[in-house]
């Protein structure tokens, strides 16, 4: 008896220890609407802004917002894909959407833009074609970059270099000039196909336009490849360029001993707090040759398993309007893509901080030459494979030429599996 | 024929007398089954939580990796596919297959140091509560800080380390452990073993502490010198913690995650690539959930291999077989 | 003889103990500096130290929430692991049936990386109705196979005519677990306290995938909300991991001292 | 156990302590978050300037300094702002001649801390 006893108090006890559930997310009488961003907390002040406007304009609409950052929103919207409770909203960066979009998770978004010409209208023409998949618009521009080139003026000047590349092999002679005892002269950040302007101004492109067979093995490829491998084992690039995402590279370059760095417009504001030397004065700020540039951009996507998609939709159409992205816009200083938006916005800059400005002008021209934005259900299949035997070529581990052709090879294979 | 009816005739007859060993054997059969509820009982909770979030999931991922599957299409059979594509094309499966087994191969060596700590902690040495807790103290740190803050000791220019190395003169030129293909696996393994000495040591301590302090006082009796006292007495009796200090090497392999992800991200080359990040890669990165699935199913069978071995090697004793 | 042996491994000790405190140091000296870690030379010294970025921590993310969030969960997942691990650790210590097939399923248990069951785990806690709970938080924690493996290992070091007298005295086997085992098995209960608390206190990818609202999370998430304002080489982000680090420090000195315990408790030493 | 070795036993006391501890800074900073910024603000020269104009940023998240207010400063050059709400702020002068001062960024220890400037502002810095 004394045993039972033990045993049910016992029970008893584990069935205290477990709390019910807060809150069981059961669907309620109003409209709810959820919308996940990514790695923009710091925006809370102005996102509850426009969610009581927001409000106020569409009554009984409940608003969850939920915010994840970079390596862990894919792993939160698969779970909830797989639950069957997505959100509506979905801020992506770069090409995920479009992998995504392949997956059937995002709504065709071309009906409403059609619909609604003057929505399509406020984008830029070229950044709102990044997210184009099949003939499909699945996201439009919530705020975008790309990438351009970085130099730090005063170690160019004691290498006595009058700054003006026009070539790759420009860029590595002046890193060559720069490089020595504790110095590097180049440095590109590489995730997300950043790297991949430094081939496409020597006419090197990843797949042919219908983006059924690779063209990147070629003599001109291989060429390339070779020069930055070179350049990098004698030192002029950074091997952090191969190796570093993010805070490596920014935080290298910051520490000014690097001669020029390649990467998009956030950079500058990250590298300006990190890098005591940066003023007005000693930051350069210039176009990559033949104006190529990466996008790296974050768009808005409505999920295909939403609750509300009108509402959904309603809602992108006030968060991309004037005054919100204006907003927007001056509390990141950053680019929209809402094209009166960005000029306005720059006209405002030039009065307060004009080497942001600088900066952020870059983003918005040449938008023409746009490259590394390959409208694939699978673009990060290909981009691991291209950029693993890269970084074997850049750091000396495979020679260019069998590399490239491995290379060539797999990916072939990549775009047959789909 | 003849002796049956007798013996029938006798029990029916001293029912009365025989009646104690009958009780006797049904109490203990009571007893057993009564002790067997217990175990039962006892092991429930866990045997519960295990099956929800370990057992579930993993047959979740065997029936994935016969499966084309994403989180919102149609499950189609897939057959050997995916384990097709992973043994006869993917590469970098196999380059992860190979760093994994050296990851987890390295795991004595930080086993020997912290055994070596632990008895030197164990032992009556003055200020060992401080040595301890100062070894111990790197395992709470949250691992993506680890990974920061290594990734800067092992940087080329600015990190500690080549800044030492330098200023002895050991090196002349910069060793970009990170960044080179040689170096960056070894600079991973040597930052895990610097987070996880303290949680070996900690479990061997434990061991330790268990081992009745009367059979050493025995030995010394006996007249048994340090060394054999070691070999005859602890090592023996550290046995179950040795085992589970194995076990822990091998889960390294993948709890070494976020330290792989945030000092290399697999990279240079996947030259890092663990099985585990290739996993998470392939799921979240390409979501490619039922190739991932199949790569956790083989990893799975590695590791129980692995783990099968490891019981062997401290002496087969450590949970599954013994007598009592 | 003895002297120098003492010496000699106060000198081992006192090296390993540097190695081991290098990479301390640098997180505390960047916690006080906002120093660029990949400056050339390395500043050995903190210049101009402060606290600042401890304040900006605290404005920055909802601390104390985040920090009360943890604590609950963590003694949610400490209590259940104290019970459950110590009574599946005695129960292994037992003969019976079947016994090899559960010690195999723990042990196979562990060999499933987590990253691997991130979408089944949700889906069951979603069935089981305790997401967005601290219930769901701590449940996949609640129970830990090294741990009770540790209790099993401690349990076995006890003479079993301990048990033998118990039983004799006609104790149950609850009262003997209770009464006989944990309180002779003291280091193991430390090292699960320490232990699970660790594991609990520093979960992330879990608590980031369960927890929807801001208010039920815990603090390694707000390790994610700090790096979306912040960039890691900041010395606000150090400063950030040693507020989070000190709670398990001081857990540890806390329980520790039960190791000594159980070492003095274990007769004379010589 | 009795009650003395449960008050004695690190369990209680360390929690105690720092419960005990949290309540007092509590208290102190509930005493001292008025959001009370004065100050000076001299010329080159060292003589108060009257007249100038005093911007208060506040740091957005983004280590963005926001203009959160600006007074200007009465005749013995001083100023006073009564609604600062954050822990970190930024003072920048204009002189009445229209030039800049040099900036000042102020850590605070808690938000709205009441701060009195020792050292004065100055505006039009003597390098022009």
């Amino acid at each position: 008896m004394q045993k039972r006893r033990d045993v049910l108090k016992l029970a008893a006890g584990t069935a205290a220890a477990s709390f019910l559930p807060k809150k069981l997310y059961a669907q309620t009488g109003t409209k709810k609407l959820s919308i996940l961003t990514w790695n923009i907390i710091d925006m809370e002040p102005l996102f509850k802004q426009w969610f009581a406007t927001f409000q106020s304009q569409n009554p009984g609409v409940e608003i969850e917002w939920l915010d994840k950052k970079g390596p862990e929103l894919p792993a939160f919207y698969q779970t909830q894909l797989a639950a069957g409770t997505p959100p509506d909203i979905v801020d992506i960066q770069g090409g995920l959407g479009l992998e995504w979009a392949g997956q059937g998770a995002l709504l065709d978004l071309t009906p409403m833009l059609d619909k609604e010409p003057a929505v399509r209208a406020r984008f830029n023409p070229e950044y709102l074609a990044n997210w184009v998949f099949e003939g499909k618009n699945y996201l439009i521009p919530f705020y975008v970059s790309k990438s351009l080139l970085f130099y730090n003026k005063p170690l160019f000047k004691a290498a006595g270099i009058d700054y003006a590349p026009k070539s790759l092999d420009d860029i590595l002679s002046y890193a060559k000039a720069v490089s020595g005892a504790d110095r590097t002269g180049f440095l590109t950040l590489n995730f997300d196909w950043l790297y991949w302007p430094l081939f496409r101004m020597q006419g090197v492109d990843l797949l042919t336009p219908d983006l059924k067979k690779p063209t990147f093995n070629t003599p001109a490829g291989i060429e390339t490849a070779d020069k930055l491998a070179k350049a990098t084992a004698d030192g002029s690039i950074n091997k952090i360029s191969w190796t570093g995402r993010w805070v490596e590279p920014n935080g290298a370059f910051a520490a000014g001993n690097v001669g020029m760095m390649h990467a998009h417009s956030s950079a500058y504001f990250f590298v300006k707090t990190q890098g005591s030397w940066i003023t007005p004065e000693t930051i350069g700020i210039a176009e990559v040759p033949g104006y190529w540039s990466t996008p790296n951009s974050h768009g808005y996507a409505i999920s295909k398993g939403a609750r509300n998609p009108e509402l959904a939709w309603a809602f992108l159409k006030f968060a991309t309007e004037k005054s919100q992205a204006m907003d927007f816009a001056r509390g990141r200083t950053l680019t929209t893509a809402n094209a009166e938006v960005d000029k306005d916005f720059l006209a405002e800059l030039d009065k307060n901080d004009p080497t942001a400005a600088a900066v952020l002008r870059t983003q918005i021209e040449h938008t023409d030459k746009l490259t590394g934005n390959w409208r694939l259900s699978d673009d990060s299949a290909v981009k691991n494979i291209v950029w693993a035997e890269m970084q074997n070529i850049f750091l000396g581990r495979r020679d260019a030429k069998t590399a490239l052709a491995d290379a060539e090879k797999k990916v072939e294979r990549e775009l047959r599996r789909t | 024929m003849n002796t049956a009816p007798p013996q029938r005739a006798g029990v029916a007859g001293s029912a009365d007398a025989v009646a104690p060993p009958v009780r006797a054997a049904d109490w203990y059969r009571r007893k057993r089954t009564r002790e067997a509820m217990l175990v039962a009982c006892f092991l429930l909770p866990s045997l519960m939580i295990f099956f929800l979030y370990r057992i579930l999931p993993l047959g979740w991922n065997v029936i994935l990796s016969f499966e084309y599957w994403s989180p919102l299409k149609a499950a189609r059979f897939a057959g050997l596919d995916n384990y097709a594509e992973m043994f006869l094309e993917d590469d970098v499966f196999w380059q992860a297959l190979t760093n994994t087994l050296i990851f987890i191969l390295a795991s004595p060596i930080a086993i020997l140091l912290a055994l070596a700590v632990a008895l030197a902690v164990n032992s009556d040495l003055k200020g060992a509560a401080i040595y301890r807790t100062i070894i111990f103290l790197s395992y709470p740190l949250m691992s993506v800080a680890v990974g920061i803050v290594w990734r800067w000791l092992y940087d080329e220019r600015g990190g500690f380390i080549n800044f030492v190395l330098r200023g002895t003169g050991l090196i002349k030129e910069p060793i970009p452990f990170l960044q080179s293909f040689g170096w960056a696996l070894p600079s991973v393994i040597l930052a895990d073993i610097w987070q996880v000495v303290g949680f070996y040591m900690i479990i061997l301590l434990t061991g330790l502490q268990s081992i009745p302090q009367h059979l050493y006082e025995a030995a010394r009796i006996d007249g048994a010198p340090a060394s054999a006292r070691f070999l005859r007495i602890t090592l023996p009796m550290l046995r179950p913690s040795l085992f589970i200090c194995a076990v822990i090497g091998i889960l390294n392999s993948f709890t070494a995650f976020d330290l792989v992800y945030v000092m290399t991200g697999g990279g240079p080359a996947h030259a890092t690539e663990l099985l585990v990040t290739h996993i998470y890669n392939m799921g979240f990165g390409e979501t490619r959930f039922d190739y991932a699935a199949a790569l956790t199913v083989v990893q799975f069978t590695l590791l129980v291999i692995l783990t099968f071995l490891a019981n062997r090697a401290v002496g087969g004793n450590a949970g599954s077989v013994e007598s009592a | 003889m003895r002297r120098r042996s003492h010496i000699l491994r106060h000198l081992v000790m006192a090296l390993v103990c540097a190695l081991m405190l290098i990479p301390f140091y640098w997180v505390a000296k960047t916690a006080v500096t906002n120093e660029n870690i990949y400056a050339y030379p390395p500043r050995i010294l903190p210049l101009k130290p402060h606290l600042y970025n401890f304040v900006d921590v605290w404005y920055l993310i909802p601390f104390a929430r985040y920090f009360a969030n943890s604590v609950i969960v963590s003694l949610i997942a400490v209590a259940g692991n104290i019970v459950f691990n110590a009574a599946a650790g005695y129960a292994l210590t037992k003969n019976f049936a079947g016994k090899r097939i559960v010690v195999l399923l723990f042990l196979s248990c562990m060999l499933i990386p987590f990253q691997a069951t991130i979408i089944p785990a949700y889906l069951v806690s979603a069935r089981l109705g305790v997401l967005n709970s601290y219930l769901g938080l701590a449940l996949p924690l609640l129970s830990t196979i090294v741990c009770i493996f540790v209790f099993k290992a401690a349990f076995e070091a006890i003479p079993a005519s301990l048990q033998q007298a118990a039983r004799i005295d006609g104790l149950g086997e609850l009262r003997i677990l209770f009464r006989i085992m944990l309180p002779l098995a003291k280091p193991a209960i430390a090292t699960n306290i320490i232990l699970s608390f660790i594991w609990s206190w520093n979960a992330f990818l879990w608590p980031l995938i369960i927890t929807r609202d801001v208010t039920m999370q815990t603090l390694p998430l707000g390790l994610a909300r700090f790096l979306a304002y912040v960039e890691d080489t900041t010395g606000a982000l150090y400063a950030f991991v040693c507020m989070v680090l000190l709670p398990g420090i001081i857990v540890f000195l806390m329980a520790q001292k039960e190791f000594i315990r159980g070492l003095t408790s274990g007769a004379t030493k010589g | 156990m009795s009650t003395r070795a449960i008050l004695t036993s690190r369990f209680f006391v360390v929690p105690a302590i720092a419960i005990a501890t949290l309540i007092a800074w509590n208290l102190y900073v509930a005493a001292h978050a008025h959001g009370e910024v004065s100050g000076k603000v001299v010329r080159a020269d060292g003589a108060p300037a009257r007249g100038a104009t005093v911007i208060l940023y506040e740091r957005n998240l983004t280590s963005h300094f926001l203009e959160k207010t600006r007074t200007t400063t009465d005749a013995a050059g001083e100023f006073r702002f009564k609604d600062n709400r954050s822990h970190q702020i930024r003072l920048d002068t204009i002189g009445p001649d229209g030039r800049q001062g040099q900036p000042r960024i102020l850590r605070l220890w808690f938000a709205a801390q009441d701060v009195d400037l020792r050292r004065p502002l100055v505006v039009s810095p003597s390098k022009n």
